[in-house]
Order: structure tokens, then C-alpha cells, then sequence
């Protein structure tokens, strides 16, 4: 069944489902500045940006989220968790990258051992509708990292713009659920032409000369490798590429307590601040920027792809488009292939 | 589902302050709901995450044994913000804990063999739950010849010091004590772990060795156990690293690809030898 | 022509090993930027340019590399931290090298961007013009129209305390008075500054970079990261927020020197400038002090006149 | 008249003391029985110019609508110049905080030396009217 959405009916299909779900989208907070958030009026919903600035995993796994409450501190205290969620839920308008990271981030949350119970109630509880990217940008590499501007991977609906419409295609159980829902109508077989033409020419645009593959193999022997003592010189420190990355999900849990009254709470740390593994004695296992860099790309595509088979990068482009100093991924994964002992050449110069 | 994050209640059974520079407090803490008790099973090494609502939580070694029902021992070394609490925290409270956590000590490899026990300072916790596991009369044939030796700064900073005494007494276990600086009524050697070791020479034979103390007494032991002939397959040490979750999510312990939360905190000198030296 | 001419500088300094670091602006993979480079030999020197898009303040890196005899490349505000630097004894060993540029005042890529449809492919610059090219579009904006606001107002462009300067300097004058943000919120109510403080900061990820951006945010412990006392939360209530920016902002008082590094490095597009730039002119009020200005000048906070003004204490 | 609610208000204030003066100020107005507003609570510190401003504004974030610093006059501190300092730092920080939106009048300065005792119950008195006058603190407080 081929389907679509007029966008003349675009705010009342939203109306609807802010009615009967808890809605995620991308919103503007000022002008060129988007991030998924729980949307109250249809009109706060903006599909229009490529890369929103913080990924879609903010649905998920929030900044900051109370992990239970205490009426009490000290000796006596009951603690109360928060991980049940009211709704059920619907993520709106993510890219296929950020979808492939929520179920990279899954793999670690949703783990037989221990299961992470906020993040995994609330992936139970949703409905991903994906959103194609028609206009990928020159810092998109989703198509090197094993995805793509249209891979529907892990998507329950799929929308792809067709600029009066969007197409729709419902992929799973979840999805089909949205058979009936009275904003859909029959596409045209032009429709799916054209969805087929957009698809297309997107796909061309995405880079898919980085070298991930093998690269897993490659940092093996590079642990002590010289080429760490170069490549973190430029990085100040700062969180920004390991918060925007919608892959990273390390975070520091903390008590708030005011007065009598307290929470549990965890917030998004950052491999990259010396504090992260500072411990309380002075010592610090990652002293410099050294460590630090090499923590964050070897848990990307070593670490991570040794317990779980797939590099842990989508290839949004976020940490190079933010980097307050231009601290470029793909410039690290190209020297990492490059041959010992040969200059870079060639893209990055 | 079962939220691995959400603490069970323990009451504080009894506390006692261990060393002179009363940096060092136990706590005994019993269960107290009958069903988490009977859902607790252990093995020497593992850890807790011990909390203190408003405070947070820190990671502790389980000092005590599974032998010794009923309750869990801790041994704390105040230091930051939840040590300091709890050392402040008055018997009868209520403390809350998450675990057992991470893999504990190979009690399976240990089986039928000699076991070395090397320690340091405040690390001596869960060697002595490794220890009292072993000497127990049901677990006692289990392994063959115990030889621990520990080391402290001080007399005065020996933990548990009531117990060294009885095994001292014991001839099914060869307990060395030794100090840094003696004082007027310590008897026992004086000298570093290291020399004492050198010292003792025990063999490597069919032998494991576990070593826990700070990372200055292990980098100078390391090489006596290799000049030994221990090879690095059969030398064991438990790691500490920054945690918070305990259950390998929040990122901040591993090592390669490894999260000592999780997947140690006990790990073989050859394993260690595979991963970036991150700690 | 200046470009080159530092490139020779560079080659020369590291040949003859007065120093042996140069850290300075590189062309990178992005559009409308430069990365820092950071070159060792003579032969590396070509990588360096210089335009209007050399946006980073790079004293920030002498925390870092403080073992080594460094050159660094150096704008009017850049040399002012330098100084600013000094006077808080940074570089007991080896004070950095100067190598000042007189700057041109720097394009603010998010004010092109805002102005050009679709993604930005290709920057250049030519005279006071920028060809900008992008997927379907070409266009030729005035360089003057997308000036940093912190560009804009500042008078001191020639870097005056550096060892070398490359080109002529330039005349200190501005074309605006001020800095635009601080004229408009002079002008509103409190509650409205409140209202547009809080309404930016809530934005703010946390993530730092306007610290780490900053030359002189090298404290050894930030009061954010102190868990004894624990000044502020880790979450995101907006007083959490705004005690954060306050304090960051505050922190600079009589010791910035205005280059907006900490605007441009947030991620959130968070308006940060207007708050050390308001600070900035409380000092030169109160105390006639600028910053980077006078070497031996001690930072206003950091001393006292008997005649102060005191109005304000009853 | 004012609505019921406005009146019951009464605001907290924190003040922080030098040791050497203000403080020995406000024991000397006890010691008199000159009567001054029950609204401060105080903190002693050893000096006006060992106030961070990061205490002013944990002050404002905990919950207090204003906060006095006094100190001895100038030329009187027992640091030689720590006042002087600390004139530099409120200046600035007044200023700031004004800029921001905070209300004039919410953080206030005073010099009270220890034989001041009626000038001590005066300052309090004035700060509580003045800030009683702005009403609750809304901006900034935690929760």
C-alpha cells in the first residue's frame, strides 16, 4: 500500500498525534538552532534542518533525567523510580543516522545482563517515524559508516519529502498501526517515482570514500601509536562533539538534594573532560588530551566494535560541523588508514 | 523489568573504626527485606555501589565472606563526599546497595592449587573475603597452601587486626604481616611488600597469585612474581577505576574494551597485558 | 601578501630555532573556517594562511604546550590575552613569541549562512568582497555586512605588544560605538534583560566550549567541576544555567580582552559576548582600565585606588 | 491598602559581617538594645573582601531575597587594604547583576565600623525596607 501526507494536512495529522501520544520532533529554539523535544503545538515542529543540532537520542536517553525521587535524604529515604512512562510515544522527523544510533546506543541500554529500564521503556513505547534526507550535507558520511539518507533500518513509519507531500511507507507492526489513520491518502504511482528519483540522488551525494572498514583491525596496533601524540593537539576539551554525537552515552549520575527532598539524577558527561575518570584520590588515568582522544575514537571504532560488531559512528557530521576548533573525524579515520611513514595526501590536506 | 539502578535497603548492624588514623571504617549491614537476602549470592571480589540518599554513591569491595550469612562487611577509606558520609552514618540507619557487581576472584581456577595472596594497605578488603571464603571448613580443601602476605604503612593501619591474630595461630594458612616503619610494640617484620616477597620466595608451582595494593606497591611486586616464575596467565589483581552505574553502561571504567565495572574488576595480568594502560 | 610573508616569518623562526612551535591558522575541511595548526618544520609553514575566517583565539593553546618555545600567530584581541596572560605570571619560563597580525576584523559564518540559502559549499575571499558558493547557488555578499558584533566594535586591532608584526597597523577606530547587544538591553527593563538572559542560557548543552574556548579559563578546577562545595548541579534548572554564565562571565572581569571566542565556539548559537562586553566597559568606566592594553597595568580586580568610587555603599 | 499577602512577605536577608568591625557593629547594637529588623541572618567572615562572588549568588540561588556584605570603613580594615579589594569586586558585581536584570537593590553594601552600633540597626533597617519594597526574589531562586 503506497501512501501519503499532504502537507496541507500536516498540522492536524500532528494535532492528532499530540493528542493521543507524547510527541518528539525537531524544534527551533532561534534561528538555525534545532533539537528534539516533546512538542506541545504542531506549529513548534521543524523538519526543515539537516543535522539538528543535539541528535534524536534526547527521546530516549534525555541530558538530564531523574533516574527516582526521595522524600527523605539520609538514613531513612525511600526511593521512588521514574523509569514508568506515561504514554506511549512517537519520535517524529529523525534522520536515518540518528535512528541507526538509537539502536547502536540500544546494544549497550538493552543489554541481557543488565537492562537500562529508562531507556528501554521508552524505546518499547515508541513509534519512529524516520524522515529521508533529501538534501544531505558535504559533512554527511552515513553512507561509509554501513547506512544511508534513506536507509529505513529501525524506522516503524518512513517519510520522505516530496515537496507537496510526503510519502509514506509503513515498514513494521508498530507502523501498520497508522493504516487507518484518516490523514493518509492513496499515492499516486508518480509519487513513488519520484520518491524513487529523491532516494536517488541524495544516495550519490553522501561521501562513501571515508575508510571505516577494517578499521577496527587497524587501531588494534595503534594503541601506542605516535599518530595520538599529533591528532588531539587541536581539541580543547570541550563536550561538544560527544554531546551532539547521537551515538555517545556515557553519563555521571549525581544526588540533588534541597532541603529534605532529593532526586537521583543522571546527566550526559563527556570521555573528553578531564574530570570523567579523575578519581578521588588525584589519580587520573587519563592525565592529557592524549588519552582523552584516543578514548573517544577508539570506543567509536574499536572498542565499541569489538563488543558489538559494528562501529558506534553514523556519519552524521555533527561533531565536524560544531567542533569549535575543527577537529574533523573523517581527517582522523583517513590518517588512521593511511599507510606508516607516507604524508596525508589527497581530500584532507 | 527489574531497574538495576534502584538501591535495596541494608540497616547499619554495627560499625567499627579500624585504623589509628581513623580513615578506615567497617560496616556491617544486614538486609532488610528477607527476599533480597535470599537473591543475594556472592563470590569474593565482587563489589557493591553503597548510597547515601542526598549524597550519592561509591563503589566498595565486599569485605566480607559468603560464608558469613546474614549480613555484608565494608571497608571504607574516607575520602570524598559519600565516604565522608559514610563514616558519619550512626548504627541502625539505613544504607542502600546495589549488587553484587562485576566477575569476583576465579574461584574455579583457584580450585586444587596454592594460592598467593599479596596485599597492601586498605586494599585488603575483599582479599580478606577471598581469604575467610578459604578457610572456612567446608571450603578449606578446596585450595592447598595459603600464603598472604600483607603489608601496611603502619601497625596501626593493619585492617582487620583481630583476625590476622587468629590466623597467625592457624598452621593451615602462612600469614605474613610486615610494615613500613614499626613502632615500639610491633614485633613483625619491617620492610615493603616487594622485599618480603623476595624474602618468602614462594614457589610458583601450580600456584595463583592475587595482588591488590596501590598501584606503587604493585608496579615493584609485579616483577618478583615473574622473576618467580608466575606466569602473567596466573596472576590476578583487582582494578579500581572511577564508576558510577556499576553495570557497565555509563562509559567511564573501561579499559579497551573492557569495563571493570562489569568485566573486572578482577583481571588476569595477561589479559591486562592485551589493553591500553588506561589505569 | 601577508599571508606569505608569515609563512617566511614561520620558516625562518623555525629554522633558526627561536622556536619550536608555530601555532597558527590552517585551511581545513570547512567552508568559512581555518583549524589551528600546529607546525615543527620549516617545510610546514606553507600550511599557514590568514583571513578573514582565522576565528579561534589561539593563546588558549599555551596552557597546553607550556614546555615549548612557541611562536603563535596573533590578532589585535589574541595578543591582548597574551599580555593579559602575563600579568597573571602564566609563563614564568618561556613567554610565547608574537607574531601579530593587524586583523581585518573576522566574517561571522553563522551571519552568512543565515543570509545564504542552503548549505554553504565554498568561501572566498576577494578585497572586501565574499564569492560564496553552494549546491544551486553563487553569490557576492559585502564583506563590512557580516562582521562579528565584537569585530565591529573593537579599536585595537594591531596586536601592539607583539615581537613581530606582519603588515602595517591599522587605525584605532571602530565603526560601531558599541557593542550592539549591550546598547539594546541598556535600553529594556530589567525584567526584559532577565527575560533575554535566561531565554539564551537555556539553550546552553553545558558542554563547555565557551570555557575551553577561553585563554583565560585555566583554572585548575572550575567552580562547575568542584564537588566540595558542589556550587551548582549538573541538570539543567534555568538558575543552575544562569548561575553558570554569570559566574563564567563574572570570572572575566578586567581580564578579557574581547575576541569573542567563547560566542563563536558554542554550539547553541548562545549570545554570549554581550555579557564580557557589558564588563568590559563597567572596568574602562570605573577604573580606566582596558585589558592587554598597558603590559604592567595590574587587572583592575586584582588591585584598588583609595579613591575609588564608592556611591554605591552606605 | 495592600493585599494580605503582600504584608505577611517578609523577607530574608543574609548578611555577611567582617570579624573586625560590622561584626563587633551588630554585638555592640545587641549589647545597647537598639532595636533594628528581625529579617537578617548572619554570616561572619573573617573580612568584606573575602566574599566571592560566588557566595552572593548561592545566597540568591538558595532562597534569600537579599544579601547585605558590610565591612570596616576605609582605612579601618584589619587587612590593611581587604576592603579595598572587596569595593572592586561589588562595584562590578553590582553593577553586573543590574545589567542582568537582577533588581537594583537586592545586593547591598555597607561600611559599619564597631563602634557603629546605631548605624548597624540603620543599614538593616533601610536594606529590609528597600527589599521589601522589590518583593520576593522570582529571577534566579532554585525551585
Amino acid at each position: 500500500m503506497k501512501l501519503k501526507l499532504n502537507k496541507k494536512d500536516v498540522e492536524n495529522f500532528l494535532k492528532g498525534l499530540i493528542e493521543e501520544y507524547d510527541l518528539y520532533a525537531p524544534a527551533q529554539l532561534t534561528e538555525g538552532v534545532s533539537v528534539f523535544k516533546k512538542i506541545d503545538r504542531p506549529e513548534e515542529v521543524n523538519l526543515t534542518q539537516p543535522v539538528t543540532q543535539k541528535p534524536a537520542k534526547e527521546a530516549f536517553f534525555p541530558q538530564s533525567e531523574v533516574m527516582f525521587r526521595y522524600e527523605e535524604t539520609g538514613n531513612r529515604g525511600q526511593a521512588v523510580s521514574t523509569e514508568q512512562i506515561r504514554k506511549e510515544r512517537i519520535l517524529l522527523g529523525a534522520r536515518p543516522c540518528d535512528i541507526e544510533a538509537i539502536s547502536i546506543i540500544g546494544k549497550v541500554f538493552e543489554a541481557e545482563d543488565y537492562t537500562d529500564v529508562y531507556f528501554a521503556e521508552k524505546r518499547k513505547r515508541t513509534t519512529i517515524i524516520g524522515l529521508g534526507c533529501n538534501h544531505p550535507l558535504s559533512t554527511c558520511f552515513c553512507s561509509s559508516t554501513g547506512g544511508g539518507p534513506f536507509n529505513r533500518a529501525g524506522s516503524d513509519l518512513f517519510f520522505t519529502d516530496l515537496g507537496e507531500a510526503y510519502f509514506v511507507e509503513l515498514l513494521t507492526e508498530k507502523g501498520m498501526a497508522f493504516r487507518e489513520n484518516k490523514f493518509f491518502k492513496e499515492a499516486d504511482p508518480k509519487d513513488l517515482d519520484l520518491m524513487k528519483e529523491i532516494e536517488n540522488k541524495a544516495s550519490q551525494k553522501v561521501d562513501r570514500t571515508i575508510p571505516v572498514e577494517g578499521i577496527e583491525k587497524r587501531l588494534d596496533l595503534m594503541v601506542e601509536s605516535p599518530f595520538w601524540d599529533r591528532i588531539h593537539e587541536k581539541c580543547i576539551g570541550c563536550g561538544v562533539c560527544t554531546f551532539l554525537c547521537p551515538t555517545c552515552h556515557c553519563f555521571d549520575m549525581t544526588d540533588e538534594a534541597v532541603n529534605q527532598k532529593g532526586q537521583r539524577v543522571r546527566n550526559w558527561d563527556s570521555c573528553l573532560f578531564p574530570i570523567y575518570s579523575l578519581e578521588t584520590s588525584g589519580h587520573n588515568p587519563r592525565p592529557t588530551g592524549r588519552e582523552r582522544t584516543r578514548q573517544r575514537l577508539m570506543h567509536k571504532f574499536n572498542y565499541y566494535p569489538k563488543n558489538f560488531g559494528r562501529v558506534a559512528c553514523v556519519g552524521c557530521g555533527r561533531c565536524i560541523l560544531y567542533c569549535p576548533v575543527q577537529f574533523d573525524i573523517r581527517e582522523a579515520l583517513v590518517y588512521a588508514s593511511a599507510k606508516r611513514g607516507k604524508g596525508q595526501k589527497g581530500k584532507f590536506k | 523489568m527489574k531497574n538495576p539502578y534502584l538501591p535495596i535497603p541494608m540497616i547499619l548492624k554495627k560499625a567499627q573504626t579500624e585504623t589509628s588514623d581513623r580513615l578506615l571504617r567497617t560496616l556491617e549491614l544486614s538486609f532488610k527485606n528477607k527476599e533480597d537476602e535470599k537473591s543475594f549470592h556472592f563470590i569474593p571480589g565482587q563489589f557493591c555501589e553503597l548510597s547515601i540518599l542526598g549524597k550519592g554513591e561509591a563503589p566498595f569491595g565486599i569485605a566480607s565472606s559468603p560464608i558469613e550469612k546474614g549480613s555484608l562487611k565494608f571497608t571504607i577509606n574516607k575520602a570524598g563526599v559519600v565516604t565522608t558520609a559514610l563514616h558519619h552514618i550512626e548504627e541502625g540507619s539505613e544504607i542502600g546497595i546495589r549488587g553484587p557487581l562485576g566477575n569476583g576472584y576465579p574461584i574455579d581456577l583457584f580450585a586444587g592449587k596454592d594460592l598467593l595472596v599479596i596485599g597492601g594497605g586498605f586494599a585488603f578488603t575483599t582479599l580478606r573475603s577471598l581469604i575467610a571464603y578459604y578457610l572456612h571448613p567446608e571450603n578449606r580443601t578446596k585450595v592447598k597452601q595459603i600464603t598472604v602476605i600483607y603489608g601496611a604503612r603502619m601497625p596501626g593501619l593493619l585492617l582487620y587486626r583481630d583476625e590476622l591474630l587468629e590466623w597467625e595461630k592457624r598452621n593451615d594458612i602462612k600469614l605474613v604481616t610486615t610494615v613500613d616503619w614499626g613502632d615500639k610494640d610491633w614485633k613483625g617484620r619491617v620492610g615493603l611488600v616487594p622485599n618480603v616477597l623476595e624474602e618468602i620466595a614462594p614457589s610458583s608451582e601450580n600456584t595463583c597469585a592475587v595482588i591488590c595494593g596501590p598501584p606503587i606497591m604493585i608496579k615493584f611486586t609485579f616483577p618478583k612474581l615473574v622473576a618467580l616464575r608466575f606466569p602473567n596467565e596466573r596472576i590476578f589483581t583487582s582494578l579500581e577505576k572511577r564508576m558510577k552505574c556499576g553495570i557497565g553502561k555509563c562509559g567511564r571504567c573501561n579499559i579497551g574494551h573492557l569495563y571493570v565495572c562489569k568485566d573486572g574488576p578482577v583481571f588476569s595480568y595477561a589479559q591486562l597485558e592485551k589493553l591500553p594502560k588506561d589505569y | 601578501m601577508i599571508q606569505q610573508q608569515l609563512r617566511e616569518k614561520a620558516k625562518e623562526l623555525l629554522s633558526n630555532k627561536t622556536v619550536d612551535l608555530i601555532i597558527g591558522f590552517g585551511e581545513w575541511t570547512l567552508p568559512l573556517r581555518t583549524t589551528p595548526v600546529f607546525i615543527r618544520t620549516p617545510e610546514g609553514a606553507e600550511s599557514l594562511v590568514w583571513n578573514s575566517f582565522c576565528e579561534n583565539n589561539l593563546t588558549a593553546y599555551l596552557h597546553k604546550f607550556s614546555r615549548l618555545k612557541i611562536g603563535l600567530v596573533v590578532k589585535g584581541c589574541d595578543a591582548r590575552s597574551v599580555v593579559a596572560l602575563n600579568l597573571e605570571k602564566r609563563f614564568p619560563n618561556h613567554p610565547p613569541l608574537l607574531i601579530g597580525i593587524p586583523c581585518q576584523r573576522l566574517v561571522d559564518r553563522k551571519k552568512v549562512k543565515k543570509a545564504v540559502k542552503g548549505e554553504i559549499l565554498q568561501a572566498v575571499e576577494q578585497g572586501d568582497l565574499l564569492l560564496v558558493k553552494g549546491e544551486d547557488v553563487n553569490v557576492t555578499l559585502k564583506r563590512e555586512d557580516f562582521l562579528y558584533s565584537v569585530c565591529q566594535v573593537c579599536t585595537h586591532r594591531t596586536p601592539h605588544q607583539a615581537h613581530i608584526l606582519i603588515g602595517d597597523p591599522v587605525e584605532e577606530v571602530s565603526p560601531v560605538e558599541a557593542h550592539p547587544d549591550v546598547v539594546a538591553l541598556e535600553g529594556m527593563f530589567p525584567e526584559e534583560r532577565w527575560n533575554f538572559f535566561e531565554k539564551e542560557t537555556s539553550r546552553c548543552i553545558r558542554c563547555y566550549a565557551c570555557r575551553e574556548a577561553c585563554p583565560m579559563c585555566y583554572c585548575a578546577e572550575c567552580f562547575v567541576d568542584s564537588s566540595r562545595p558542589r556550587w551548582i548541579e549538573k541538570s539543567f534548572s534555568p538558575s543552575d544555567l544562569a548561575f553558570y554564565h554569570i559566574v563564567r562571565a563574572y570570572h572575566q572581569t578586567g581580564r578579557c580582552s574581547g575576541c569573542g571566542a567563547c560566542e563563536r565556539a558554542c554550539p547553541m548559537d548562545i549570545r554570549l559576548t554581550y555579557l564580557t562586553q557589558k564588563l568590559n566597559q563597567e572596568v574602562k568606566d570605573l577604573y580606566g582600565f582596558e585589558t592587554g592594553i598597558q603590559p604592567e597595568a595590574a587587572p583592575p580586580l586584582s588591585t584598588f585606588d583609595p579613591e575609588d568610587k564608592q556611591e554605591f555603599i552606605k | 491598602m495592600e493585599n494580605e499577602s503582600v504584608t505577611t512577605w517578609e523577607p530574608k536577608i543574609l548578611a555577611f559581617l567582617c570579624n573586625w568591625c560590622s561584626y563587633a557593629g551588630a554585638d555592640l547594637a545587641g549589647t545597647s538594645r537598639v532595636q533594628y529588623s528581625p529579617n537578617i541572618r548572619v554570616i561572619r567572615v573573617p573580612c568584606s573582601g573575602r566574599i566571592n562572588p560566588l557566595f552572593i549568588l548561592k545566597a540568591l540561588q538558595s532562597g534569600v531575597d537579599g544579601v547585605l556584605v558590610s565591612g570596616c570603613h576605609p582605612g579601618d580594615c584589619h587587612y590593611i587594604s581587604g576592603n579595598y579589594a572587596g569595593r572592586r569586586k561589588s562595584a562590578t558585581l553590582k553593577r553586573f547583576l543590574e545589567f542582568l536584570g537582577i533588581e537594583q537593590g537586592r545586593i547591598q553594601f555597607s561600611w559599619v565600623s564597631a563602634a557603629e552600633g546605631v548605624k548597624f540597626s540603620r543599614v538593616v533597617d533601610e536594606v529590609t525596607k528597600d527589599i521589601k519594597k522589590l518583593g520576593p526574589l522570582k529571577k534566579f531562586f532554585k525551585r
